[in-house]
């Protein structure tokens, strides 16, 4: 089967919009290209569901990617990349602490920023800055991509 | 559960758990370790941070771009104005701004200077975890003189705030440059001193060498940045690897060593700061005399888009991923920080070690907490 | 307390006057506690090197908190840290004083809104001088720490330690349960 | 908000810090040192020589009472000689640290600084001695005693001057051994009654660290007792009327040099204490008098190792007499003041060596106590036989 994602090009790097469950044989298959370097991994929440960034980058040659996708509210899955790069061990668990991102696979998913016992991901929009839930916060309809051929609408960088 | 974690007792008999931190003068800050001891050996390490935790990421989001360079001053707070680099440079990006000659190396001379600052209070309070204290002072008193230095234009010593989108906030002090020549031709008489009290002091080199070996595979796949990584053979730096401000007409080594252990990782230092010392010296000398020091900016910042930019700080590769939604506050800031990824070595690093060799480590791993944790 | 009680003065005037004594000694042999916390424990380190010194007022880092008089909040306390800021307080012998260095943790500074942070130190502990800044600079708090000496050795100010803190904060509260004003 | 008291203080102005680091004070710290020297030297002429002369001249030293009246004031007197070393020590070494580290050290309190200490001592005094919940209590306030006492007794074996010695034992050699290991008890112990981690860890250090210097330390003494054939100080120092033993006995003489500073816990062998790693290691959970009393045998010990190295090595008392009678009282107490002199230098080689040197790891204090010290004490003690072999045939 082959991998649902769109790229376009963004300032030096190369940016693929990729279905979740294609995001990690997306990524092993970057591995392969030589992209060994973790840069970053950013949770983000989208007010209709949450997204995860990743930035790789090639030591060999500085070239750089960014691969990112959207998971829903109620099923907010993903599988785990420590493997590939242990070096976003930590990175998966600020996102799954701060935003609720969970990573299947992971080795010790814990709190890591916050105290063990809360309950709130704060990052999330639904909180205001103090932790307190926003009174009438309604999450917005899911953006539905039909066809991966066509660029996804409204993904870019977030609707206000 | 309420309360602080609790640490389950271990299960062998000859396994001591300790907790090292958080109040602990060798964790610089407060990071908090448990530590399993066998007599003085190692058994087991595990990192627990957010004792700093500082919601930087929210409250960024609750305000305007320029009200941010504040808070991101104090990440990494004791290189302060070099954290603010990558997030000004991702806006600058997202808006097309061009920033000026004259500003651009103004830019690197005040980040050449805080790297220098910042590496000596890591050499300072680095020895101060090896047993000396006499370095610490020394650092501290030549550290004083950058900090006036920077005062002297920026108005505040520690987190000045003095970067802005499109250049620097206001043009430096007319004495600026001659007190920088006068700064390094004093530091440059003070570094054979540091050299003789640690890089070539016998006590310090048995401490230090094949302490803590980071072999290069593991430093790459943990995404370790700056000196430590460095140390460890790979030569990535991103002043070289994507270029920013003026540093790509400025020539300099990126000083890297191959074996990887605390020695290695305070040598690299070390060079740094020799390596520092000449970039600031040609920054001078190619600073445009007469010129502008801060580029046009829209009144009304209306950043839309997403972009990340990286810088190398003190400690390595920090990062900013802004995503801004078309208003005048982010949607979303993440912070990628060196030390955050620098310590996720140390259950690689200290088991097995002495108890005292996981001290040295943990000082040659320098991390500030501030931006660990944000 | 130790040996002689300083918040009763005693009518006693020869027990009276060793107290002044004792309260002489304690505010010319401060010894704070190492504890730093953000940015402000740089200046702090910077307070007691060559350029200010603070040493030369008697003053000297203890490891131990049962060796310190004196702890300095130097920087942003948490709800994960505070527990354990209030258990060093806890834990430092009689008699004890707390100086809160910098906008944080006098209430909060720039992070006050946020979700993770205690909005001033004395929620937890009981704080007897505020120095301002941020950070403040190492002069700053040499000039707290004189004040914190004056406070306890004069006479005629009768300076009165707060025993408790201003309010009994629950330090493992969890944000939106905190019963602060929430930011909207 | 009602609990706080009324900010009563609004009216007062700090005192600035009136003091200009540029321009530091040397006439008044010299001054000040030489009050130190002049007052120690004062009080070592008084218990050593005025108050066994006039005890001896009164002839209160047959009858029974007399003696145990003598016995108390010399106690007194030695004890008085330890707290006025320590004081003195403890304010010189800040200072003297300051000094190097280019700061200025404790100056406000007293002139150029002299009555910090005093101040210490009295806030420690009025400070809470605490005890934590799961300490041995017997053992917990006995150890800083053992330690006090140990360095304390130390002293009465030391010879300042020809016949002015406290005890003058012709065991003397094997007394400092005994004293000095029994301090080793003190740090053991205290580190272990208090039931904390870091303390236990200290006390495993200080154990492993005192036992294996006294080794060494033991045979470099011993190396000294052989070749000088007596094992009493004074006959030590009379056998150096004419060579000092630092130039037959050099070898012993490093050993001693090595071992004392670990015997010292002071840096780079500060491993016991190691503020960066342990804490405050076996001292961790002290407070009050009882860390004030291992404080105060610290700096007894920095006043004693050094004395003994000028007793064994460096000529103990000799010196220029100008013609007087070595008998005379003028004579004896010109003696007393070579030997402080000495005394006094080597501390400073001693203080200079902590302010610049890091700490060693455990397992290098071992390697260097086990392989590099010991074969060179036995060594230097075949050699110190072999010294007097070749004296006694020639």
């Amino acid at each position: 089967m082959s991998l649902r994602f769109k790229t376009r090009e963004e300032f030096d790097e190369v940016v693929y919009a990729v279905h979740p469950e294609d995001y990690r044989p997306l990524l092993e298959q970057l591995k392969g290209e030589g992209f060994d370097y973790p840069r970053n991994l950013t949770g983000m929440d989208l007010e209709y569901g949450l997204r995860v960034v990743v930035h790789l980058t090639r030591l060999a040659d500085g070239a750089k990617v960014t691969v990112y996708t959207d998971v829903p509210y109620d099923a907010p899955e993903l599988p785990s990349i420590t493997d590939l790069w242990p070096g976003f061990e930590w990175f998966e668990r600020e996102a799954y602490d701060l935003v609720g991102v969970r990573f299947r696979g992971h080795p010790d998913l814990r709190r890591i920023l916050t105290e063990d016992h809360w309950t709130i991901h704060p990052l999330q929009k639904r909180y205001d800055t103090g932790g307190y839930e926003l009174p009438g916060w309604q999450p917005k309809p899911w953006p539905e991509v039909a066809d991966w051929e066509e660029a996804p609408e409204g993904d870019e960088g977030g609707e206000a | 559960m309420r309360g602080p974690t609790q640490i389950l007792p271990t299960d062998r008999a000859d396994e001591m758990l300790i907790n090292m931190g958080p109040q602990h003068p060798a964790t610089h800050g407060v990071l908090k370790v448990v530590i399993g001891l066998e007599g003085e050996r190692v058994t087991r390490a595990v990192p627990h941070i957010g004792f700093l935790h500082r919601n930087h990421e929210k409250i960024e989001e609750a305000r305007t771009y320029p009200q941010i360079i504040t808070y991101t001053d104090r990440m990494d707070y004791v290189s302060g104005l070099q954290n603010e680099l990558p997030f000004i440079l991702a806006v600058e990006d997202l808006l097309g701004v061009e920033v000026p000659d004259r500003a651009k190396y103004l830019r690197v001379i005040f980040f050449e200077l805080y790297r220098l600052a910042s590496h000596l209070v890591w050499l300072g309070t680095g020895m101060l975890d090896f047993g000396a204290i006499t370095p610490f002072l020394y650092t501290f008193r030549d550290r004083e003189r950058i900090l006036e230095i920077v005062e002297k234009t920026a108005g505040a010593r520690m987190l000045p705030n003095y970067f802005t989108f499109g250049g620097v906030r206001r043009d430096v002090h007319p004495d600026f440059f001659k007190d920088v020549a006068d700064f390094l031709d004093f530091f440059e008489k003070r570094l054979p001193d540091y050299y003789a009290l640690v890089l070539d002091s016998p006590v310090f080199q048995a401490r230090a060498v094949g302490v803590g070996v980071l072999p290069k595979e593991r430093a790459i796949a943990r995404g370790a940045s700056g000196p430590v990584l460095r140390a460890s053979g790979v030569a990535y730096d991103v002043r070289k690897a994507e270029p920013y401000d003026a540093y790509p007409e400025i020539e300099f080594e990126v000083p890297v060593r191959e074996e990887g252990d605390v020695y290695a990782r305070f040598w690299v230092r070390f060079k740094e700061m020799e390596e520092s010392i000449k970039i600031i010296r040609q920054a001078i000398e190619k600073t445009p005399k007469v010129g502008p020091y801060k580029g046009k900016v829209p009144a009304r910042m209306k950043v839309k888009g997403s972009r990340y930019r990286a810088v190398e700080i003190s400690r390595g590769h920090l990062g900013a991923h802004v995503v801004g939604d078309g208003t005048d506050r982010p949607y979303r800031i993440k912070h990628r920080s060196p030390s955050f990824a620098n310590l996720q070595l140390i259950p690689d690093l200290l088991v097995g070690a002495r108890f005292a060799d996981a001290i040295a480590i943990l000082s040659s791993l320098d991390p500030v907490f501030g931006e660990v944790d944000r | 307390m130790g040996l002689l009680g300083s918040e009763a003065r005693p009518q006693n005037i020869i027990v009276g006057t060793l107290d002044d004594v004792i309260n002489l000694a304690r505010s010319r042999s401060l010894w704070p506690l190492t504890f730093g916390i953000a940015c402000c424990a740089i200046e702090m380190m910077a307070a007691w090197t060559p350029k200010v010194d603070a040493d030369r007022l008697g003053m000297f880092f203890r490891n131990s908190p049962r060796q310190a008089d004196l702890m300095i909040i130097s920087g942003t306390v948490n709800k994960k840290i505070a527990s354990r800021v209030k258990r060093l307080y806890e834990q430092l012998a009689e008699p004890k004083w707390v100086v809160s260095m910098g906008a944080c943790a006098n209430q909060g500074g720039p992070f006050r809104q946020g979700y993770s942070v205690v909005e001033g130190v004395d929620k937890i502990v009981p704080v007897d001088v505020y120095v301002p800044g941020c950070p403040p600079r190492p002069e700053a708090l040499l000039q707290g720490l004189l004040l914190l000496r004056d406070k306890i050795a004069d006479r005629k100010l009768r300076y009165q330690q707060p025993r408790v803190a201003l309010t009994d904060y629950d330090v493992f509260a969890e944000p939106g349960k905190d019963g602060r004003v929430p930011v909207l | 908000m009602s609990r706080m008291p009324l900010p009563l203080d609004r009216h007062i102005k700090p005192k600035l810090v009136g003091y200009d680091p540029t321009r530091p004070r040397p006439g008044v710290e010299r001054l000040a040192y030489t009050l130190f020297f002049g007052s120690l030297w004062a009080l070592v002429v008084v218990a050593y020589g005025l108050v066994p002369a006039l005890f001896r001249s009164q002839g209160w030293l047959d009858g029974a009472l007399g003696f145990f009246f003598y016995a108390v004031i010399e106690a007194l007197l030695a004890f008085g000689i330890a707290a006025v070393v320590a004081l003195i020590l403890i304010v010189v070494l800040r200072k003297y640290l300051g000094k190097v580290q280019e700061r200025v050290g404790p100056m406000h309190y007293g002139p150029a600084g002299v009555l910090q200490t005093v101040f210490d001592a009295l806030k420690l005094l009025g400070k809470e001695d605490f005890a934590p919940a799961n300490v041995d209590p017997l053992i917990f306030r006995l150890a800083p005693a053992i330690t006090f006492v140990s360095a304390f007794l130390m002293l009465v074996a030391v010879p300042v001057a020809g016949g002015w010695v406290m005890a003058d034992l012709n065991v003397g050699l094997l007394f400092i051994v005994a004293a000095s290991t029994l301090g080793a008890y003190g740090v053991v112990l205290g580190g272990l009654a208090q039931g904390g981690k870091w303390g236990m860890l200290g006390a495993f250090r200080a154990g492993a660290q005192l036992v294996s210097y006294e080794v060494p330390l033991a045979l470099a003494l011993l190396a000294v007792g052989v070749y000088s054939g007596s094992l009493r100080l004074s006959d030590i120092v009379e056998h150096q009327q004419g060579l000092w033993h630092v130039v037959p006995m050099f070898i012993p003489f490093l050993v001693y040099l090595v071992a004392s500073i670990a015997e010292l816990k002071s840096t780079p062998f500060d491993l016991p204490e190691a503020e960066s790693e342990l804490i405050g290691g076996f001292n961790t959970e002290y407070s009050g008098m009882s860390f004030a009393f291992f404080f105060l045998a610290e700096f007894v010990e920095l006043f004693l190792l050094p004395a003994l190295v000028v007793v064994l090595f460096f000529g103990g008392w000799h010196g220029p007499l100008f013609g007087l009678d070595p008998a005379s009282f003028a004579a004896q107490a010109l003696q007393s003041f070579y030997f402080l002199v000495k005394t006094a230098v080597w501390v400073w080689i001693f203080m200079w060596i902590r302010a610049t040197l890091p700490r060693f790891r455990d397992d290098q204090l071992m390697d260097l106590a086990w392989k590099g010290l010991l074969p060179l004490a036995l060594f230097g003690l075949i050699l110190a036989a072999f010294l007097r072999m070749f004296v006694e045939v020639v």
